[in-house]
């Protein structure tokens, strides 16, 4: 089907328009003209998207899938990739999600940058996202992939650099793609281990959907006395850890909020950082072969939905709050994934992407109200003020704590569930991140939109002078957003509200449609369907345990910020402060990062960097002091010993220069003599 | 001794003897003169080895051509007015010595050589036809080259002499 | 001595008119301080061997090229002194001075 | 077209004739004629890419004439897809650097005379197939560049500029040693490249070792290598920014494809002996190095240097692999290395002829001050690093993909460098471009017309070789599979007794 790279290309096209000739056209059309090129083009990606998405209903199930051969690409080798894009139900999937709110969030964007001057700049970029994400969904091979997995890495980068004259902003930019580079660089290894594995047992591909076929062929393959198998799905794992933002890459997410709000919404919430989930199922096949690297993953995603969860709790940046959250909601996508329930986990893909955006979209239109203010310290009362961002921002809030029958309810059960079945200690992290999920994300309303307005207030006497100072003199302008803003916003709540009964489990009566619609993609990946033997009872346990972990935490919240019938100081207090301080400063792995892997690589590039300056240009000692050497012998202690070898080499020369020199006399009468001495000596020697 | 050989002798004693001008005079000027005297003679040497062509060119650009502009430079760089300056000349042990060695040596050499004698006595031939022929035939590579090199002595004459411009 | 009879003038005689030609001008060139005189010296060097080329002509066999070299020797010789009175000339104006010993801007 | 190479290679000769003999006074006139004479040059090569013959590993347009019969050496010319893809570059880039020399002042007559000649040498190195010829275009070359640097540098360009010429210096004499050795080898002597291959399974395997490593260096210390590397930093901040383009650009390009024309095919069994510490380790060593080095650089032009030493060593590393992968991944990435350290060196030099230093904290801001200026940075600087969609990106994964046949280790330290690539990449572009404006730059001017017309082409091929590789990979890949055959087939003369 042709039309499918047209779902790519037309951002692209957007994206090219506005970053080469968006100035001018913001300067003779007007703000609107780029901005409605920008989110025209993606509204048309997601009709094509849509098209598509309908004629795949169409088919049989199991005959679900589209091709659009564009370009041969690569061919050298044993290696043989095109360009080309293929939509199944699971790619599908996600490229309704990417178009469909990344088209949203095209329009709020115009709302909230209403005061940028490089607008075309915005919307050029975030076309240009859109572009790679969706080469990132659609691509029907590993290299096809990769091209969109850097390339939202660079739009990441540089949309979270946008307002580049802040230091800080810049700084962020730069982590946040240095540690997808890490990722990818183990993306890479992985990559080329199952190739040429592959390649070795005769079927060199790295098409998805050959993949699938013939990745069996892996068992028993062993590579350092690790099965290939494992090895390599662990090094794509980490590839996805980069990505979408797990234990040990997880640091650039939270710093990636220095970014407009809408980026955040859509590349660090809805979009980019779930492209780890989206790969590990697209690869399912192959992951399902390797049962370590499963339940690495499970771990790895667990702690990282606890550990994210706590720093959660403690923020005081309204954002940083969601990014952790999202850290820890990606955690549990991963949990999911580890259990082999592929399909739970894109389910908590999908809904997270529109509670989440919903959410971010919310903040912003806080934060754009309040003038950038982004410390919920001073926010408070806004319920009134701003009555539409309050209940669309609730209704997410319900939905990600997990509240029935909001859609978080349902995808946070499936994986509950799942992980229940898969090991019970992981559904117990799960279940307590679920409380501490409700705890801090009803924390965040109340602080924001209950109680007094708090705006302008003096923080404790950690805070910054500067902000204080920056926001004195706006306390009273809070207002609702405008509608290009609101619009969004109650689209994606009323997602977050029913995004979940496309998945609602056979227990309650629902027929999953979402998990029967992927089911032909997870078919062959031994997806384990134990719901049925392990009876409804426990399903419904599950259920209910959950819904009261979460109210719990939803009470204690309405405690300790509402009511304040507990004060949240003497949770502080705990244990003299020390988890409190651990939790606040995010276990301090930043700090660990600075001070070992940078500050590491910094201090060998200086070392390197001093050595081929002084050593290797002055090359090896011995050389060097041999010129010394000569050079005290000839009665000169020479200082520039350092260069070495080659102005040894040069100082010969000159040695020798200079005693010829003598001869050069610039006397013509004196070279005629020599030249004469010469003809003499010759015919001595010949004649005589 | 015919009279063709008087003529050799008396004309080697003239170049030998400018040439000896040439080289010993105090007085450039002097000197000058005397390497025209020491051209004629070889221009003479030229028409008894019945060169008459190149004896002719001898003259002509030599004696016309070279010494004339030797003249002009020496009058150009010493001044009309003190053109009795110094010719000095100096080490001229040192250098009697050398070359004394260098023409015993040479001599020695010319004495010790195999002269390869053509079998029949070769007849004088008027010669400026055949060098023509040849210049044009055998020779017209090596003889466009010449008229290239003058060209650019030509031009590089002029370049080098010209008012220097202000730069 | 040489072959060389006071009877009849053959090659040798030539020949040796050359070499003190020849010598001549190399002392010259040596000796000179002045310029134009090394100049001078250089035009008799080349004579020597004009009458050598000549000579060779007439009492070889190889035809005119002997003379036809001459003839070649006498241009360059004119090239030359063109060219060298030319330097000579602009040295003068820019130095005031021919005098070689003075002129060692080229020492290295 | 008889005398198709012959012509491309000395009408930039004629070119450096006709601007001698100029007038003086009109400089622009000067560069007009010079940038003209580059021209019938990038025509031919655009006829030579659409007519060369891509499915066949053989020499094409050869012209062979005797020329020093006494010495059997020839007039020899010819191209294969190797050297096509050099000439290319080469001819794409010297107008480009012409019009990025715009700006120079200084003796104009002889510094573009002398960039014409240096073009001629160039590209007579990559069509000559008699090796005294090669030689003889090779040290050609030399002079120029010398003078170049020497001249029209910076202020330690003296220093800068002997280094270079002792260096490759040391260089050509290993070469000419080598040469001279092959050329007696042979009854009868000869320097005809093709029959020194034929006959490679005569030498002996001593013969071979030594002058495989005499050959090396000279080529090594041109790559250069580590630990020959050290005069390009100082070659690169002094000289002119289109000298240091075409020395980046093609003049690397001549280690490497020295190694590929002569080392592989002449002496296969040295090379399969010594490709693996040689070539692999060392070209590894190179990446990691360089990428470290470069980190801790304070001058733009020094950081791009290193990241030149970092870039070729995947050349290396894909060349020693054999595979075809890794050599067609080598030969692209000389391609691509040209045209996008081409772009970061004239880049540099943008923001040097306006602020006259280079130094990386001496900046700040820039962005506002210079967007589409900072628009062209960002794209070569994600060129440069690998970003996908750029055409290094594909060299670099070829390479890498090679490498892990070969040997994994290998791939696994060389692939680590994308993130310090990436990462003295962005640390630069923060602190020159990004950040608060520099007050004392705040009014420098955008690119002009000149500066955009030279990035514009180089732009467009690194986006488009980034999507259609296949533009320049079928031109090499018949002769780059050949040669990996004739090098990994090769078995010692004592097997091959045994074999018949």
């Amino acid at each position: 089907m042709q039309a499918l790279r047209w779902i790519v290309l037309l951002p692209l096209i957007g994206a090219a328009i506005n970053l080469t000739l968006g100035s001018r056209i913001q300067r003779s059309v007007g703000r609107a003209g780029v901005a409605v090129l920008g989110s025209g083009m993606a509204l048309a990606s997601f009709a094509i998207a849509v098209t598509g998405f309908l004629k795949l209903r169409a088919l049989e199930p199991e005959s679900r899938l589209l091709l659009d051969n564009v370009l041969p690409w690569l061919h050298v080798g044993s290696l043989n990739v095109s360009l080309a894009f293929q939509l199944d139900p699971l790619s599908a999937v996600m490229v309704l999600v990417v178009t469909g709110i990344g088209s949203l969030i095209h329009i709020y964007s115009f709302g909230y940058m209403d005061e940028d001057p490089a607008l075309w700049r915005f919307f050029g970029l975030l076309n240009l996202f859109l572009f790679a994400m969706l080469t990132l969904v659609l691509g029907d091979n590993i290299l096809v992939m990769f091209v969109g997995w850097e390339g939202v890495g660079l739009c990441s980068w540089a949309l979270i650099g946008f307002w580049y004259k802040d230091h800080a902003n810049t700084a962020a930019a730069n982590k946040a793609f240095l540690f997808n580079r890490i990722g990818d660089f183990a993306f890479l290894c992985g990559t080329m281990l199952l190739f040429w594995s592959l390649a070795g047992l005769g079927h060199a591909t790295l098409v998805f959907r050959e993949l699938d076929t013939v990745v069996g062929l892996l068992e028993g393959q062993a590579l350092w006395g690790v099965p290939v198998a494992t090895l390599a799905t662990l090094l794509l794992f980490i590839g996805a850890t980069g990505k979408s933002a797990q234990i040990p890459l997880y640091v650039w997410l939270p710093d990636a909020m220095a970014g407009p709000t809408p980026v955040s919404a859509l590349i660090h919430a809805a979009t980019m950082v779930t492209a780890g989930v989206y790969m590990v199922s697209r690869l399912h096949c192959l992951f399902s072969l390797a049962p370590f690297t499963l339940n690495v993953i499970a771990v790895v995603g667990t702690t990282t939905a606890i550990f994210a969860a706590t720093i959660a709790v403690t923020q005081h940046d309204i954002k940083k709050v969601l990014a952790y959250s999202t850290v820890s909601q990606l955690g549990y996508m991963f949990v999911a994934l580890g259990c082999g329930a592929y399909a739970a986990g894109v389910f908590h893909l999908v809904t997270h992407a529109f509670f989440k955006a919903c959410l971010f979209l919310g903040a912003g239109s806080v934060i754009h109200a309040s003038h950038h203010e982004q410390d919920m310290r001073r926010m408070g009362g806004l319920r009134t003020k701003m009555p539409l961002t309050f209940w669309t921002f609730l209704v997410s809030t319900m939905a990600i704590a997990g509240l029935p029958p909001l859609a978080g309810f349902f995808s946070k059960d499936e994986i509950l569930l799942k992980a229940y079945q898969h090991d019970p200690l992981l559904w117990g992290v799960g279940l307590v991140t679920a409380g501490l999920t409700a705890f801090y994300m009803f924390r965040q309303v109340f602080l924001v939109f209950f109680g007094e307005s708090r705006a302008g207030a003096s923080l404790d006497p950690h805070a910054s002078a500067h902000a204080a100072d920056h926001h004195g003199h706006h306390v009273h302008e809070v207002h609702e957003s405008s509608a290009a803003m609101t619009l969004p916003l109650v689209l994606l709540a009323c997602g977050a509200l029913t995004a979940g009964w496309l998945g609602i489990p056979s227990a309650l009566g629902g027929n999953n449609l979402f998990t029967e619609w992927l089911s032909p993609v997870f078919a062959s990946g031994g997806e384990h369907h134990g719901v049925e033997h392990e009876g409804l009872e426990l399903e419904y346990a599950l259920m209910v345990v959950s819904v009261l972990v979460a109210l719990a935490g939803i009470t204690l919240a309405y405690l300790v910020y509402l009511r304040k019938s507990l004060n949240a100081d003497t949770f502080s207090r705990i244990a003299r402060g020390v988890p409190y301080r651990l939790s606040f400063n995010k276990y301090y792995v930043d700090e660990f990062y600075y001070g070992t892997v940078l500050a590491g690589t910094l201090a060998l590039s200086r070392a390197l960097g001093w050595f081929d300056k002084v050593i290797i240009d002055g090359v090896v000692n011995g050389a060097a002091a041999s010129v010394r050497a000569v050079s005290i012998l000839g009665g000169g202690i020479d200082k520039v010993v350092v260069d070495g070898l080659v102005n040894f080499t040069a100082r010969a020369f000159n040695g020798v220069g200079g005693a010829l020199r003598l001869a050069q006399t610039g006397n013509i009468n004196a070279y005629v003599y020599v030249l004469l001495i010469g003809v003499t000596a010759v015919l001595l020697a010949g004649a005589w | 001794m015919t009279a063709a050989d008087v003529m050799f002798f008396v004309l080697a004693a003239l170049a030998i003897v400018g040439a000896a001008g040439v080289a010993f005079s105090r007085h450039i000027l002097y000197s000058a003169l005397s390497l025209m005297v020491a051209l004629f003679g070889v221009a003479g040497l030229f028409i008894t080895l019945s060169a008459d062509f190149v004896a002719g060119v001898q003259v002509l650009i030599y004696v016309g051509g070279v010494l004339v502009i030797t003249l002009f430079a020496v009058m150009l760089t010493q001044g009309i007015q003190n053109v009795a300056v110094s010719n000095r000349a100096v080490g001229s042990t040192a250098a009697g010595l050398l070359t004394t060695g260098l023409f015993v040596l040479l001599l020695r050499a010319m004495a010790k050589a195999q002269w390869v004698r053509p079998s029949g006595e070769v007849s004088a031939q008027t010669s400026t036809a055949g060098i023509g022929n040849a210049l044009l035939g055998q020779y017209v590579l090596p003889f466009e080259v010449a008229s290239l090199v003058l060209l650019a002595v030509l031009v590089g004459a002029v370049v080098l002499t010209r008012k220097e411009t202000a730069e | 001595m040489l072959g060389m009879s006071m009877t009849t003038v053959g090659l040798a005689h030539y020949l040796f008119v050359s070499l003190v030609l020849l010598c001549l001008g190399l002392f010259c060139v040596l000796t000179r301080r002045n310029a134009i005189g090394v100049l001078m010296g250089i035009e008799l060097i080349l004579n020597s061997a004009g009458i050598n080329f000549v000579a060779a002509s007439r009492f070889g066999s190889s035809g005119f090229d002997g003379q036809v070299f001459a003839v070649f020797i006498i241009m360059l010789a004119a090239a030359e002194s063109a060219i060298g009175l030319a330097v000579v000339l602009g040295i003068y104006r820019r130095m005031r001075a021919i005098d070689t010993s003075r002129l060692t801007t080229l020492q290295g | 077209m008889e005398h198709f190479l012959t012509l491309m290679t000395f009408l930039p000769l004629l070119g450096a004739l006709v601007v001698l003999v100029l007038p003086r006074g009109n400089a622009n006139l000067v560069r007009w004629t010079a940038l003209v004479s580059t021209l019938p040059g990038l025509l031919l090569g655009v006829w030579l890419f659409q007519h060369f013959d891509r499915s066949v590993a053989t020499m094409q347009l050869v012209e062979r004439h005797a020329w020093i019969p006494a010495f059997n050496v020839q007039y020899l010319m010819g191209v294969d897809g190797l050297s096509v893809s050099m000439l290319l570059l080469t001819v794409l880039l010297s107008p480009l650097c012409i019009l990025a020399s715009w700006g120079i002042e200084k003796g104009v007559k002889g510094y573009f005379a002398l960039f014409l000649l240096l073009e001629t040498g160039m590209i007579g190195v990559f069509s000559a197939l008699d090796f005294f010829l090669f030689f003889i275009f090779w040290e050609l070359m030399l002079l120029p560049m010398y003078f170049l640097i020497g001249i029209w540098g910076g202020p330690r360009r003296e220093y800068a500029a002997i280094k270079f010429f002792l260096y490759t210096l040391i260089g050509s004499v290993l070469m000419l040693i080598a040469m001279l050795a092959l050329y007696f080898a042979n009854t009868p002597h000869t320097f005809d490249m093709m029959v020194l291959m034929e006959k490679a399974p005569t030498y002996s395997h001593g013969f071979q070792a030594w002058a495989w490593i005499a050959l090396f260096i000279g080529f090594a210390i041109k790559i250069p290598a580590f630990p020959f590397h050290t005069w390009l930093p100082d070659a690169h901040v002094e000289a002119p920014t289109a000298i240091s383009v075409i020395l980046a650009g093609v003049l690397l390009k001549m280690g490497t494809y020295g190694i590929l024309r002569v080392c592989f095919p002449v002496f296969p069994l040295a090379t399969q002996e010594y490709a693996f510490w040689a070539l692999g380790v060392l070209g590894c060593w190179n990446i990691v190095y360089g990428a470290l080095c470069a980190m801790a650089q304070k001058d733009m032009k020094s950081l791009v240097a290193y990241s030149s030493i970092s870039h070729m060593g995947y050349v290396m590393l894909g060349m020693a692999t054999l595979t075809p992968e890794g050599m067609n991944g080598a030969v692209l990435q000389m391609f691509n290395h040209g045209t996008v350290t081409a772009m970061l060196f004239l880049l540099v030099g943008v923001i040097y002829d306006r602020a006259h230093h280079r130094n990386i904290d001496g900046f700040g801001g820039l962005a506002s001050v210079m967007p589409i200026y900072t628009g062209f940075v960002t794209i070569a600087f994600f060129a440069a690093l690998g970003l996908p969609g750029f055409s290094a990106f594909i060299s670099e994964v070829l390479v890498l993909l090679g490498t892990w046949q070969y040997s994994k280790p290998l791939a696994i330290i060389a692939a680590s460098a994308v993130v310090l690539t990436a990462g003295y990449m962005l640390w630069m572009l923060q602190r020159v471009w990004l950040g608060p404006v520099n007050e004392k730059y705040a009014g420098l001017p955008d690119m002009n017309w000149r500066e955009i017309v030279t990035l514009v082409p180089l732009t467009v091929i690194v986006i488009v070789l980034g999507v259609y590789p296949h533009a320049v990979l079928d031109l090499f890949g018949p002769t780059l599979v050949a040669l990996g055959d004739t090098v990994s087939s090769a078995v010692p003369a004592a097997a091959q007794a045994v074999l018949r």
